[in-house]
């Protein structure tokens, strides 16, 4: 449209359907398209897994454990030190301190590591 | 050859360019020379496309007035006289219909005695001093109103309070607030909430209630002391403006969450449009001013005659006007009724009922009956339903059937009618009889109004297209939160 | 297997130290140097009147005229919360509190300061341990940034002003100071979006008047929580009036249901508990209908707010109570709903309802949950308590279609009948009426088994054995009939109960070279998914875990109605992952 | 603190015990490849940081540090000491790299008032630091937290000097700090960098780097990758990094290389391809950069050609979750290190697995690769 400029929303809808020869039946405004992408969903995560991902902790961004590190122990440290899991790995901060006391390579002596029952 | 004839539209001009705003489709064009031109031709006679090219073959190419021709006959703006365009089909909306805003009267009791208001006055509709309705909303009313919104509306709803003086009752007000909020939350939605009062009960406890919960205000006020107090007056006939004055100020003062608009009601002897949105806005600092004409029977005195409408109309273009040189500049402007009706005509809105109420908005009166909207709040006669038994659908279907555009002959001709369709049930009520009557008193009116702000909104596109993209933005906002 | 017992070991030896006699107020802590006093409590504070909580928690937070303590009078939260905000004050706030005392504060707090029936029924999932999908769908910004690290479940159990809000958050970031930046995201590191956005929202001067939207995270978490859940609701100004006691002592129908194991049927008696406030002891013989093994289980309990059953079971008088039973008590007193469980993770759950027994007839409910259209003489036992001693076949109602042909045999707890169900006998749920009482859709009506199905469609399962519990997931193929219009993922599909199927693992491959299924562990023809070891796995590509994640494919053999047989496969995910190094749940709740 | 600390004679012997560490080592065979003849330092559990000699690859020795589990190392441009701050990031530790002593710790934390230091940034002369900071005070019933603040903290006499106020008010987490050589001008770094006089901290100029070039579009330079400012290869009062630009015509996002004159504010770059999780690191020679990116499942390394600007090459390789990727000091050797005790060699040119650094602790704290020569003139 050359001679007639579309001013308002409805008039360059006129012109949309102009432009197409006004053979498309009219879609309720592009309504149908979206539906056709199927959007992917959000990957499912059972109830108490943490969300925050450079990975997760239970599941990595894509719901799997792919991404997770390889094995956990590696990066157990900036768990405990970051305090980057507090629910799930015991915080140097306050629940304990020397919870790692006996435990300086994560990977060989984890099972000198133990289950925490805060408070 | 084929003769062309003009189909409907309303040409305009707007920053010295020519504009053509359709009907019925609400599409806004700029049209350029070669179009005007074509139009011009084809306001007299209906002269077939060779005749309409070696006519203006002085002026344009022969391409170039058919490439206009055939754009003109895509959009509608003209047509081949033997294919006379079947008026749109009665779409009537799809049942049922999401609600989007319920209106509750908390009370019908006000501490004032407008003398024009319409819910005392002669014209009233329900007899509330001596009828049997209560005098106040119940809470548990008010419990089952907010249930009714939550189960009928879409994610976003709304709740506007109304009475009589809304805050008469806000002891109610505020537990339905937090009620509605933990429902809300329950069921997944989100809910904001909006009244209006005349501002005489505000004390610093509600202010800080109103701001800390985010709640939109309106207040009912007519200008400057002598006109506030012409009418606005309490029951032993002293004026309220020295009452309110000082409330309205603390109240734009504390409340900043939500921006807070005054509405004024014109009468014959208060059309002061401008002395008025200056005394509101400067004075007190009104984020936004609205003004409506009153709604009365033609033989009250305080009723706008004919000439009254002129008067006003003038005025309203001078501010609209002030309206537009504060939007060129990208500044703030608090004549709301310009603003409401560019949104309207930006987004080509095509009306087929004048305003939402028994659609998307509706009423509920102090004893939960669900009405039309607010102004029928109590009326046997508008009723569809109640709280607690829900929407007639049924009830409701028949209203919007009866009173669809389709079904206003005297409308058919205007084209001024995708954005009027007829105007308010209420005031066509209160002058008729009946709801299903356009308001024929005001179209004249209607029309110059309109024309105005389709020159203000040509002359955005010209001077400043930024401030018309941003219905776009408040769209897709409004778009995302529904 | 790491025995729960062990856990308890570890508790005892945490508590016991702390042994000092409550009653003399706690030596003010030397160390805790003068600070500003505490600010006010909010005008809307709840007061604490119970004098063994303000003896307990009164040196911090101080009372005002109208006897409302800091902080304290100002939430509202289900005695789990409670008992975690004690624990913390005692393991890092260096409070002295026996465990009595730390007993008889939940209990007392949890009571005047618990949530209303209402308010606890949509979010019981959080205290029966229940690891299902749910999200709180009114702010998705506030879900995310609340279940980043914990349950969004133990969030919606809280009720705070505003400013406690606030200071629940301030708390978060001081003993967590990462919380702020990537591990916990509340606060957006640089500047917002675009500093001159910044400049005009400060300044108010943009249109809107309201530069929301680049709020922090944290600060628009506490916008949504303090509206949504403020402290004061009319649920709980009225509950708080109505609580009391609950008269439970009596007889009462068990009708349970557990996963892989199928419906339970039985009795229990609940009787007054000597000496402990709401306290309460039951005596229960339950059976599994499908294997018909019977169980006595004894517990020990206390109700909390009214109506918040909280138990523990006491087989011997020194039970470390490895069952416990999490249960909501409606409000009438005929009807209790909740969950008995079991296992290092809560895993091993019983659904359980129990009804209240007078002397007239009561039904529980039914061994098999689906009945075949066109067929005859289908067995069928009902469960309940009051059965009369004859029956009459005719008594037994299970709607249109559907016709009991023989009382094959009846006793006071169960009746054995043949059921005839018609050629056109409608498709669908059926009520069961018998002898003035009814149970709701014990049975469906069906033609035939369209598909099966696999529950959980998502399941969890953890790696354990040597340092720490693992978490078996129980699995369970149940039958499918697409219903009168014969389309699968319509609203008429049936449910048909569970039925017995082959179980195999398949690899779920989200990247090329997945090797999980030979790492993730063993799932037995009981549906029972046993994982494997933790720790770093040597055989395993870079030292990984035996993690990953795997299809639970179940095969079920239908015999159609020409007799031959068609293979019906239905399958689940299964992600088997890290154990958790802290074991947060409830030790003080129902002691 | 966890465990008595050894006084300061007994470091040399402890690092002398360092020496016999399980490295796995193989006699100096010529044919190995190696990565230069820089020292490697990295800081972890449970105190102390490593010193690592690059040709043979062995622990030559550790510093213990005072403070705690050191959590960051911040190398002072002459490459002569390291201020680390501990897991709690209440305590800064000055450390002399050469002797391995410890010259100076402090704290801000008083009673129940507890001042944690997110980043430090001492001036070139070491006589003050520019300390980001944040108070958490812990209450009877109640915990209060503060701002998030600027202290100019003097080294000397242990003492805060002035807060510094937060250019145009806006209240900032994290700050990219760094002087001028000189010391005079502080750069607050960012899609604007502010630039501020160090007598009395007050803006002097800025240099809006959002857009810096009509038609290029939005500009946004990444300053510090893992373990903050890798500026061990630039000559001071430069800096070399990686930027990303969305064009405003096509709007897609590229990434690219930046060469920074913050003296003459002025900024030299080319773009290399489209943005994404890549890790980018820059090879001594500033001739070529090498490339680490990590999706689920998929890890890549690649190298690229900064004088032709293009990709040279991109092969997978059998990698793991949370890698970092650093380059040797000759540009042959690509260093994986981060979570774990260990740090994987690679070949540059071939991506080829070479061998394991073992330390004999987890790491905590970030890398740092320092060319001999570098050190050497200083």
């Amino acid at each position: 449209m050359t001679h007639l400029k579309p001013i308002n929303r409805k008039a360059h809808r006129v012109a949309d359907l102009a432009a197409s020869g006004f053979n498309r039946t009219p879609a309720a405004d592009g309504k149908d398209v979206v539906a056709l992408q199927q959007l992917p969903g959000p990957p499912h995560f059972p109830l108490g897994c943490s969300l925050a991902f450079s990975p997760g902790w239970e599941a990595d961004s894509t719901g799997g454990t792919a991404g997770l590190c390889q094995p956990v122990e590696r990066d157990i440290f900036d768990c405990h030190l970051g305090c980057f899991w507090p629910a799930h790995v015991p915080d140097q901060l306050n629940h304990s301190p020397n919870w790692t006391g006996s435990c300086a390579t994560a990977q060989k002596d984890w099972r000198k590591l133990d289950l925490v029952f805060p408070g | 050859m084929l003769a062309l004839r003009r189909r409907e539209f309303h040409q305009f001009q707007g920053g010295g360019r020519d504009f053509l705003y359709l009907v019925p489709s609400a599409a806004v064009f700029e049209l350029d020379q070669p179009g005007r031109a074509v139009l011009d031709l084809l306001s007299t006679d209906a002269p077939s496309e060779d005749t309409v090219v070696d006519r203006l073959s002085d002026r344009f190419p022969a391409p170039v007035v058919r490439e206009a021709i055939t754009e003109l006959l895509n959009a509608r703006a003209i047509g081949y006289e033997h294919l006379q365009d079947a008026p749109g089909p009665k779409q009537l909306p799809m049942m049922p219909f999401p609600l989007n805003t319920i209106v509750l009267n908390v009370t019908n009791q006000c501490n004032l005695a407008c003398t024009y208001c319409y819910e005392y006055g002669e014209d009233k509709i329900v007899d509330t001093e001596h009828g049997q309705q209560s005098k106040f909303m119940s809470e548990t009313t008010a419990r089952e109103a907010v249930d009714l919104l939550l189960k009928e509306s879409g994610r976003v709803a709304h709740m506007t309070f109304f009475g009589g003086e809304t805050l008469l009752n806000f002891p109610v007000l505020k537990a339905t607030i937090a009620y509605a909020r933990g429902r809300a939350a329950e069921v997944g939605k989100t809910i904001d909430f909006s009244l209006t009062t005349n501002a005489t009960l505000l004390r610093p406890d509600i202010i800080e209630f109103l701001a800390e919960n985010e709640i939109g205000v309106t207040i009912s006020m007519d200008g400057p002391q002598e006109l506030q107090d012409k009418f606005r007056v309490f029951h032993n006939g002293s004026g309220s403006y020295d009452v309110v004055a000082p409330k309205i100020k603390e109240l734009l003062r504390r409340h900043r969450t939500r921006p807070i608009g005054a509405r004024v009601t014109l009468t014959s002897e208060t059309i002061d449009v401008q002395r008025i949105y200056r005394h509101l806005t400067e004075e007190f600092g009104f984020w936004e001013v609205g003004f409506a004409p009153v709604t009365t029977s033609p033989q009250q005195q305080y009723a706008i005659g004919d000439s009254g409408f002129d008067r006003m109309l003038g005025q309203f273009r001078e501010l609209g006007r002030e309206f537009l040189e504060h939007a060129v500049e990208n500044k703030h402007h608090g004549f709301s009724n310009v603003k409401d009706t560019l949104e309207e005509i930006h987004k080509g809105v095509s009306k087929a009922y004048p305003c939402g109420a028994g659609l998307g908005l509706l009423g509920v009166s102090t004893d939960g009956d669900v009405a039309v909207c607010h102004r029928f709040a109590g009326s046997d006669t508008h009723k569809l339903g109640t709280v607690k038994t829900g929407i007639d659908r049924a009830v409701q279907a028949e209203f919007l059937e009866q009173h669809h555009i389709a079904d206003k002959t005297d409308c058919h001709t205007c084209w001024a009618r995708p954005l009027c369709a007829g105007g308010c049930y209420h005031e066509a009520h209160v002058r008729y009889g009946t709801t299903r009557r356009p308001n024929l008193h005001y179209c004249e009116w209607i029309r110059g109004w309109t024309d105005t702000c389709l020159q203000i909104y040509g002359e955005l596109a010209v001077r400043n297209p930024e401030f018309i993209a941003r219905f776009d933005r408040d769209e897709t906002r409004a778009e995302a939160v529904l | 297997m790491i025995a729960r017992g062990r856990l308890l070991a570890v508790v005892f030896s945490i508590a016991v130290p702390t042994l000092i006699v409550a009653q003399a107020p706690p030596p003010a802590p030397a160390q805790r140097p003068a600070s500003p006093p505490s600010m006010a409590v909010s005008d809307e504070g709840i007061p604490v009147t119970d004098p063994v909580v303000v003896r307990a928690c009164g040196s911090c937070h101080t009372r005002d005229d109208k006897q409302r303590m800091t902080r304290i009078s100002d939430r509202r939260a289900t005695p789990e919360n409670w008992e975690l905000t004690i624990r913390r004050m005692m393991s890092l706030n260096n409070v002295q509190l026996t465990p009595d005392v730390a007993r008889a504060v939940i209990k007392s707090l949890s009571d005047t300061h618990g949530l209303a029936p209402e308010e606890a029924r949509g979010i019981q999932f959080e205290a029966e341990r229940r690891l299902i999908d749910f999200a709180f769908e009114a702010d998705k910004d506030t879900n995310t940034l609340c279940s980043r690290c914990h349950s969004i479940g133990r969030v919606l159990s809280e009720r705070r002003t505003k400013d406690e809000w606030t200071r629940l958050l301030a708390m978060h970031r001081y003993y967590y100071p990462g919380i702020d930046g990537a591990s916990g995201g509340f606060r957006r590191g640089g500047p917002p979006p675009t500093a001159a956005a910044a400049g005009r929202g400060r300044a108010g001067g943009d249109q809107s008047g309201r530069g929301a939207e680049d709020a922090q995270p944290m600060d628009k978490a506490r916008d949504v929580l303090s509206r949504s859940f403020p402290l004061m609701s009319a649920e709980w100004t009225a509950w708080s009036a109505a609580m009391r006691t609950p008269r439970l002592a009596g007889r009462w129908a068990i009708a349970g249901y557990q996963i892989g194991r199928g419906p339970l049927y039985g009795q229990l008696t609940i009787a007054d508990r000597a000496g402990v406030v709401d306290g309460f002891t039951t005596e229960s013989k339950f059976t599994y209908s499908r294997t018909g093994e019977t169980v006595s289980h004894k517990s020990r309990a206390v109700v909390y707010t009214g109506f918040q059953w909280r138990g523990r079971s006491a087989d011997t008088p020194d039970d470390q109570g490895t069952w416990r039973e999490v249960e909501f008590i409606e409000r009438n007193g005929q009807q209790i709903t909740g969950r008995w469980f079991t296992g290092a993770y809560d895993e091993t759950g019983i659904d359980i309802t129990l009804r209240r027994v007078a002397n007239d007839p009561v039904v529980s409910g039914t061994d098999v949950s689906a009945l075949k259209t066109a067929a005859s003489n289908q067995r069928v036992r009902i469960y309940g308590a009051n059965f009369p001693a004859t029956v009459q076949a005719a008594e037994i109602d299970f709607g249109q279609g559907v016709k009991v042909s023989r009382v094959v045999s009846a006793s006071p707890d169960t009746l054995t009948v043949d059921v005839d169900v018609a050629a056109n006998a409608r498709l669908g749920p059926r009520d069961l009426a018998f002898g003035g009482s009814s149970i709701a859709t014990p049975v469906v009506v069906y033609s035939k088994i369209d598909a099966i199905k696999v529950v959980p469609v998502a399941g969890m399962a953890r790696l354990g054995g040597i340092q720490f519990p693992n978490r078996p997931e129980q699995f369970e193929a149940r039958g499918v009939s697409y219903g009168a219009d014969g389309k699968p993922g319509t609203p008429d599909d049936l449910d048909l109960g569970p039925l017995t199927a082959r179980w195999s693992l398949e690899e779920y491959a989200a990247t090329f070279r997945d090797d999980d299924i030979q790492f993730v562990g063993e799932l037995a023809q009981s549906g029972l998914f046993t994982p494997n070891v933790e720790g770093p796995n040597p055989k395993r590509s870079g030292n990984r875990n035996n993690i990953g994640d795997v299809w639970v494919v179940a095969t079920y053999n239908a015999t159609a109605a020409d007799g031959s047989v068609k293979p019906l496969k239905g399958r689940a995910h299964l992600l088997v992952t890290v154990p958790l190094y802290m074991e947060w749940g409830s030790r003080e709740v129902g002691r | 603190m966890k465990r008595t600390r050894a006084s300061g004679a007994l470091l040399v012997a402890a690092a002398l015990l360092g020496a016999n560490l399980l490295a796995q080592t193989r006699p100096a065979s010529e044919g190995r490849l190696t990565g230069g003849n820089g020292t490697l330092y990295i800081g972890g559990y449970p105190n102390l940081v490593w010193i690592i000699d690059e040709a043979t690859e062995k622990v030559v020795g550790t510093i213990h540090t005072k403070g705690g589990i050191p959590r960051r190392l911040n190398l002072t441009r002459d490459r002569k000491l390291f201020y680390i701050i501990d897991a709690t990031q209440e305590v800064v530790e000055v450390v002399d790299i050469a002797s391995r002593a410890t010259l100076d710790t402090f704290k801000l934390t008083e009673g129940n008032k507890r001042v944690r230091i997110n980043s430090i940034e001492p001036d070139p002369t070491n006589r003050y630091a520019i300390l980001l900071t944040r108070t958490a005070v812990k209450m009877t019933d109640r915990v209060d937290i503060g701002p998030s603040t600027l202290l100019q903290y003097d080294l000397k006499d242990h003492k805060i000097m002035r807060t510094i106020d937060w250019p145009d008010g806006q209240e900032r987490d994290q700050a990219n700090l760094m002087f001028s050589p000189d010391g005079r001008l502080l750069y607050f770094l960012g899609n604007e960098v502010l630039i501020f006089e160090t007598e009395t901290f007050k803006q002097v100029d800025k240099w809006d780097l959002s857009n810096i070039e009509e038609g290029l579009g939005q500009v946004s330079v990444s300053f510090g990758g893992f373990g903050g400012l890798d500026t061990v290869y630039d000559e001071p009062g430069f800096l070399t990094t990686t930027l990303t630009i969305e064009d405003p015509v096509q709007h897609r996002r590229m990434v690219g290389v930046a060469h920074i004159d913050l003296n003459k504010k002025d900024l030299d770059f080319y773009t290399l391809g489209p943005a994404g999780g890549v890790n980018i690191v820059l090879a001594p020679d500033h001739k070529h950069a090498y490339g680490l990116e990590s999706a689920v499942g998929r890890y890549e390394f690649w190298t690229i050609d900064l004088d032709q600007r293009k990709i040279t090459s991109r092969a997978e390789f059998a990698g793991r979750p949370r890698m970092a990727l650093k380059a040797s000091s000759n540009g042959k050797v690509l260093y994986i290190y981060q979570a774990g005790h260990t740090i994987d060699l690679y070949d540059a040119a071939t991506y080829k697995y070479l061998r394991t650094i073992e330390l004999d602790g987890d790491v905590t704290t970030g890398f740092f690769v320092v060319p001999r020569q570098a050190s050497a003139t200083k």
